[in-house]
């Protein structure tokens, strides 16, 4: 990890949002025009238990260096269950990066309804700032996908 | 002397406060104690700001009649808080005239026994930014 | 391989003013599978739409990618073009690139950047896509109606009419709402309880609705056309077959200490109570928290006087399980509290009082009969001041950010009426704009005016004062004159913010509906469907959706009805295709998949396999599409990944993680 | 070992079982491998029941259902954990098997005593389930070397879970207490150290990985028909190991499948040829498991829903917990 580089370095960044809530809370801070860096870039899933760890490992293993998963909040689930187990999987699955050295901080997960405009927005602020600062991925990436 | 467009800004920045979101209601000037014996109104301080005719507030009679108060900053609905706007007028008129202020770790040396509290609390409130 | 179009819009501005739409062609143009990319001012119009149709003809499309709003927006319009085009309409796919990236980048170059990469995404996969069919699941010809209010109420009537069987859930004993609580109704002047009583009786009377008063959703499942609802009837205390309504028990009743919902706790109503004399259904309900025979096992004494027989203390809470087509919220209103508004008193004097409370004291009815006098003394007002825009308007953290909307106008309605009834009165009204839009809404305004003389001020009203005296000092402002204004009133009148009743949150997570940071119900589209929720089969009907008064309610109630009714009168809906399918040959029957199920669409049956060669009976999953909800929890319990989500697999989801990160 | 055979025998000779699922003597005197036996006389001249029977049998059942008749299978306390969990998973079928639930007294590993210097092992004593040896003779051509039982045991058995068999039809032998260790205390270890240890530590140790999937194919959680790793559905199919990524993701990903469902029966740590402790991975999670969703066992039953498709509603937030160092 070089420091200097971190000058230019503009994080990759996938946020998967489930369609109901986070996806809208996206749409709506467009709406209200609130702005976060161009560096993230949404992916839209049914259902927040629809991102399987595998998503986030190969995102990684491309070259991104933070990944976030938005869904509605716990109670709030048009499915009504699916974010309890999303959040488990996430739960467990954060807790093995950080266990195999992963710096922590590059994975988040954030419920953001579909009324929290200015929650997505100062969320995706603050996961860029914090993966800027950690600076690029090198850890999960694998090297023959960097271009 | 600065132009009335920088003036403009500074009190904004000093004070934080956003004058575009004044609905004109006029609740400050109904709370303001010395309404009477100011010559710009509470109110009408956010239309200086906006027109960036600082010159006037910073000469008119309000911007020592305001007594910090704050019940304007309490009850404005909409976060306008015409109080700190003439709060950073005086601060203005502070700072052009080249005196300095204090730095909070000079305070300690200041401070009197006798000095009632609430001029303390209203000086930090009136000079902190 | 694919052979997908490319469609950038320019949303007028909307999009091209951030993003460089060429360059987002031309670059589109280099991904695999593209054989055509252009770019329109508006694709989502007739013609935008046509250009697509006539690229799918020519070009021999399989995929459409559309660069545009987000697919919350129009992702079904470009489907159903497509469609029209001969092309299933889940090839296309849409790459938001305006709420997602124009409207919050400023960058030219950045946004450009990422709307390239943003279709990129989209046609990675859409080269995977696949052409689903929508499945049929069948509508059950019944609506429900949340809320026994005027919106409650007028929709009720309305799908009734058309034919269709409606069950109104109301939580307190009677229909009728806040409207019952009115005395009078601007812009006419008549009585809200003359024209809203008849419309409670009709809909009592009609044989196609059913009404559960006392009574609150309890759970919600399924989906449009096919919603199971458990309603809880608590228990009345009085058998409704048995009671005629007599009133005998409310006289006899030796509890009367507890407030008076109707009369917003101005005044006491026994234990055993209707809430107002027209009350529908006109059975009383038992308070249990105020009788004494349920306090304290003796009394007994309503049981006593009813010839009847209908007091029975032994009833329970009871569930109705019943299954409805369609569901419209109309929970209405309630005035906000006003702890955080000291400056006004209210808490301090009982001669501060909202506009609601004045209805009730205005009211005949009400708890002084109607005469116009202080709460603290009795004694008629001869000066009073009414304070507007008490809670709504303010972008601090103590009210609410919206405009309430009535008002003003009843607020010139209470001014009219106290001037006509007692001209000896002087009113005052301290208001930050006048907002009368309506038909003759401003001539109303302009009559309390002119033909009434009440005194407008526009200013606000900074503090009021309760005097050693009983008066109230008022301290104001005229922006006009530039003075400050000191005036002593005998009754202040607050124009308090409406919210939303606070049984809708509850109710909006039941239904999964969404609902803003205000907790009004969201509308599936703020201009164009703005009586549906975007949760399929869920309408809105009233207040619950924003501030309205009672003509704009009742036009809406009409149209949330409708809705309803378009649904109803289907046979048969569409399914989303987007369900689960589970590989016969990859899965292990493990059961993962079916416990993680929220609908139970996921069954095991045993199967004959051929699995390249080897023939064997085997336990697989199968997932029924009419139940399937398509939320893929099961695609990740899966560990062979037989099980994946159609519309959103694996394949396609990787597709786009790859795209972004290249 | 004699009356295990006599009793399988007999079962195969009254038609109880159509075969017999066990262990085989090897090449060499510490490698018996897994068998079905369908005769007295296989049995008497091939069958092995000692010490280098690690070999958890359950993962056989998998094909042992489906064939003709009963299959009397042997399982130690811990293999037993295994087929409750298959059960669960409708992956064996109960009726097809005959369990004799056989003693263990802990299991050995050639490695240990190779990494004590022993070469040229020629045969082993007192690695037989009769008798009560503390320590092994090897004899080595060489001349012969003396290790203790306990220093060449498996990782496994120093944190056994227990002597008692959670499922089977008779029992025979008995089992000795081996348990000397924290079963989690490997990886609080790894858990205390610092981002960069960790990251060097795994990137150490996976790097060795071959992608032999060896511990795939033993494990018996990992009973999918078709690997996502072989499938063509997650563009995941294996490919070279060009890059140190490549295990990560498989190793976390395999731990990810087996999560909730691994009983820590350690064969992929017993069959690795590479050495690699995987079963820091699998008890990580089950360690994050019992933590954070209250103890669970896979395969103390054969009914109860695994943690990862149960929650409660106030289940701890991802990251929070991740934040503990």
């Amino acid at each position: 990890m070089s420091i200097t580089a971190n000058e230019e370095f503009r994080p990759k960044i996938v946020a998967f949002c489930c369609n109901w809530c986070s996806y809208a809370g996206a749409d709506l801070a467009g709406s209200s025009r609130l702005t976060y860096p161009a560096d993230v870039k949404i992916i839209r899933v049914p259902c927040s238990c629809r991102v399987n760890p595998m998503f986030i490992l190969r995102a990684f293993e491309k070259g991104a260096d933070g990944v976030i998963m938005c869904g509605c909040h716990p109670g709030d689930c048009h499915y009504s269950t699916g974010n309890y187990y999303a959040r488990r999987r996430m739960a467990l699955l954060f807790s093995m990066l950080d266990y195999i050295g992963v710096e922590h901080g590059r994975t988040r997960v954030e419920w953001v309804s579909a009324a929290e405009g200015v929650k997505f927005s100062q969320t995706m602020n603050e996961f860029v700032a914090k993966i800027t600062s950690l600076g690029k991925n090198v850890r999960l990436e694998d090297l023959r996908c960097r271009k | 002397m600065k132009s009335e467009k920088k003036q403009a800004e500074m009190i904004r920045e000093i004070s934080g406060v956003n004058p575009y979101k004044c609905m004109k209601c006029g609740k400050c000037s109904a709370s303001c104690p010395s309404f009477n014996e100011m010559d710009i109104k509470p109110h009408q301080f956010v239309s200086y700001v906006l027109h960036e005719d600082i010159e006037s507030l910073v000469k008119s009679e309000s911007l020592w009649k305001c007594l910090s108060c704050f019940a304007c900053v309490e009850r404005c609905p909409r976060d306008v808080k015409p109080g700190k706007l003439i709060d950073a007028a005086r601060q203005l008129v502070v700072r052009q005239r080249g005196e300095t202020y204090l730095s909070p770790d000079e305070v300690p040396e200041l401070l009197d026994p006798e000095l009632p509290q609430q001029l303390l609390v209203s000086a930090f409130r009136r000079y902190r930014r | 391989m694919q052979r997908i179009g490319v469609f950038v819009c320019h949303c007028g501005s909307n999009i091209a003013a951030t993003v460089d739409v060429k360059k987002v062609v031309e670059m589109a143009r280099l991904e695999p599978g593209v054989v055509h990319a252009e770019d329109y001012q508006y694709m989502c119009s007739e013609v935008g739409q046509a250009k697509i149709a006539a690229a799918i003809h020519e070009k021999h499309l399989t995929g459409v990618v559309v660069c545009s709003c987000s697919p919350r927006m129009h992702e079904a319009t470009f489907r159903k073009a497509a469609e029209k085009a001969g092309l299933n309409p889940y090839m296309v796919e849409i790459a938001n690139i305006r709420e997602h990236c124009s409207w919050i980048h400023k960058n030219i170059e950045e946004a450009t950047e990422k709307a390239v990469i943003l279709a990129r995404a989209a046609i990675a996969k859409v080269n995977l896509n696949a052409p689903l069919k929508a499945g049929e699941s069948r509508v059950t010809k019944r609506a429900l109606v949340i809320g026994g209010g005027i919106a409650g109420i007028q929709t009720a009537l309305d799908i009734a009419d058309a034919g269709y069987e409606v069950d109104i859930v109301e939580k307190t004993p009677s229909i009728g709402g806040r409207m019952s609580q009115l005395d009078k109704t601007f812009p006419t002047l008549d009585c809200s309880a003359c024209i809203l009583t008849p419309k409670m009786v009709e809909a009592s009377a009609h044989e196609k609705i059913n009404i559960y008063t006392y009574s609150e959703v309890e759970k919600v499942t399924g989906f449009v056309g096919d919603f199971t609802v458990d309603i809880r009837k608590k228990a009345r205390s009085v058998d409704m077959t048995k009671c005629t309504g007599c009133g005998v028990c409310q006289e006899k009743c030796p509890s009367k200490k507890a407030p008076s919902e109707f009369n917003r706790g101005l005044n006491n109503r026994s234990a055993i109570y209707t809430p107002f004399a027209q009350a529908i259904p006109n059975v009383p309900v038992i308070d249990r928290e105020h009788c004494i025979k349920f306090k304290t096992g003796k009394c007994g004494l309503c049981e006593k006087v009813c010839q009847a027989g209908a007091i029975d203390y032994t009833q329970k809470d009871e569930i109705i399980t019943e299954k409805y087509g369609a569901i419209v919220v109309a929970t209405g209103f309630d005035t906000i509290k006003l702890d955080k508004y000291d400056e006004y008193a209210y808490s301090q004097s009982k001669d501060v009082i909202t506009s609601l409370e004045l209805e009730r004291i205005m009211n005949a009815a009400g708890p002084t009969k109607g005469h116009l006098e202080r709460l603290s003394d009795g004694k008629p007002p001869k000066n009073m001041v009414f304070i507007q825009c008490v809670g709504s308007r303010c972008s601090d953290n103590r009210g609410k950010s919206y405009c309430s909307k009535i008002c003003c106008m009843y607020t010139a309605k209470h001014a009219m009426l106290i001037r006509d009834k007692y001209p000896d009165v002087n009113v005052t009204v301290f208001y930050i704009d006048v907002r009368t839009p309506g038909k003759n809404f401003d001539e109303f305004y302009r009559r309390a005016v002119e033909d009434y003389g009440v005194n407008y001020i526009k200013g606000q009203v900074g503090k009021v004062a309760p005097q050693p005296n009983g008066q109230l000092l008022v301290q104001g402002v005229d922006l006009i004159d530039n003075k400050q204004i000191l005036m002593e009133a005998d009754m202040v009148v607050l124009a308090t913010a409406i919210e939303p009743d606070p049984s809708v949150r509850k109710i909006a997570t039941m239904l999964t509906a969404s609902i803003d940071t205000n907790n009004f119900l969201t509308e599936a589209h703020a201009k164009l469907r703005p009586v549906e929720s975007p949760t399929a089969g869920v309408f809105l009907s009233g207040v619950c959706q924003g501030p309205k008064d009672i003509p704009e309610t009742v036009a809406q109630a009409g149209a949330a009805a409708v809705k309803a009714i378009g649904l109803l009168a289907k046979d048969k809906l569409m399914t989303n295709p987007c369900t689960a399918k589970s590989d016969e040959l990859l899965c292990n029957g493990c059961s993962q998949c079916a416990n993680v199920c929220p609908y139970g669409a996921i069954s095991y049956e045993t199967k004959l396999i051929n699995d390249h060669g080897i023939r064997e009976e085997r336990r697989v999953a199968v997932v029924n599409n009419a139940l399937c909800q398509g939320c893929g929890a099961c695609t990740v319990t899966c560990p062979s990944g037989a099980m994946d989500l159609q519309g959103f697999s694996n394949r396609q989801i990787l597709a786009e993680v790859d795209a972004i990160c290249r | 070992m004699q009356e295990i055979i006599n009793r399988a025998k007999e079962l195969l000779a009254d038609g109880t079982v159509a075969r017999v699922l066990g262990w085989r003597i090897g090449d060499l005197p510490y490698n018996p491998e897994p068998s079905y036996f369908e005769t007295a006389e296989d049995l008497e001249k091939n069958f092995v029941y000692d010490g280098f029977c690690g070999a958890n049998l359950s993962k056989y059942m998998i094909e042992g259902s489906k064939l003709e008749g009963k299959t009397l299978v042997f399982l130690k306390p811990c293999d037993t954990y295994s087929f409750n969990q298959l059960i669960k998973e409708n992956r064996v079928d109960r009726e097809k098997a005959y369990i004799i639930g056989v003693g263990c007294k802990g299991k050995l590993d050639v490695e240990k005593i190779k990494a004590q210097g022993i070469k040229g092992i020629l045969s082993i004593s007192g690695a037989e389930i009769e008798g009560d040896a503390e320590t092994l003779t090897v004899n080595t051509l060489y001349g012969d070397k003396t290790v203790a039982y306990k220093d060449a045991m498996l990782e496994r058995c120093h944190v056994c879970k227990g002597k008692e068999h959670m499922i089977f039809d008779e029992e025979i032998g008995e089992s000795k207490d081996t348990k000397d260790a924290d079963r989690f205390a490997e990886v609080e270890k790894i858990e205390a150290m610092k981002p960069e240890e960790k990251f060097a530590y795994f990137q150490k140790e996976l790097s060795k990985c071959i992608r032999c999937n060896a511990c795939r194919n033993v494990c018996p959680a990992c009973s999918c028909r078709k690997c996502v790793f072989d499938s063509t559905k997650f563009d995941s199919a294996q490919k070279a190991n060009a890059d140190s990524f490549e295990e990560k993701m498989f190793h976390i990903i395999r731990a990810f499948h087996v999560a909730g469902r691994c009983t820590d029966c350690g064969e992929c740590s017993r069959v690795c040829p590479q050495g690699i402790p995987l079963h820091l991975f699998n008890r990580k999670f089950i360690k994050d498991i019992d933590e954070f969703y209250g103890d669970y066992q896979a395969g103390a039953d054969a009914e109860s829903k695994g943690p990862l498709t149960s929650f409660t509603f106030g289940d701890v937030e991802p990251g929070v917990t991740g934040g503990r160092r």
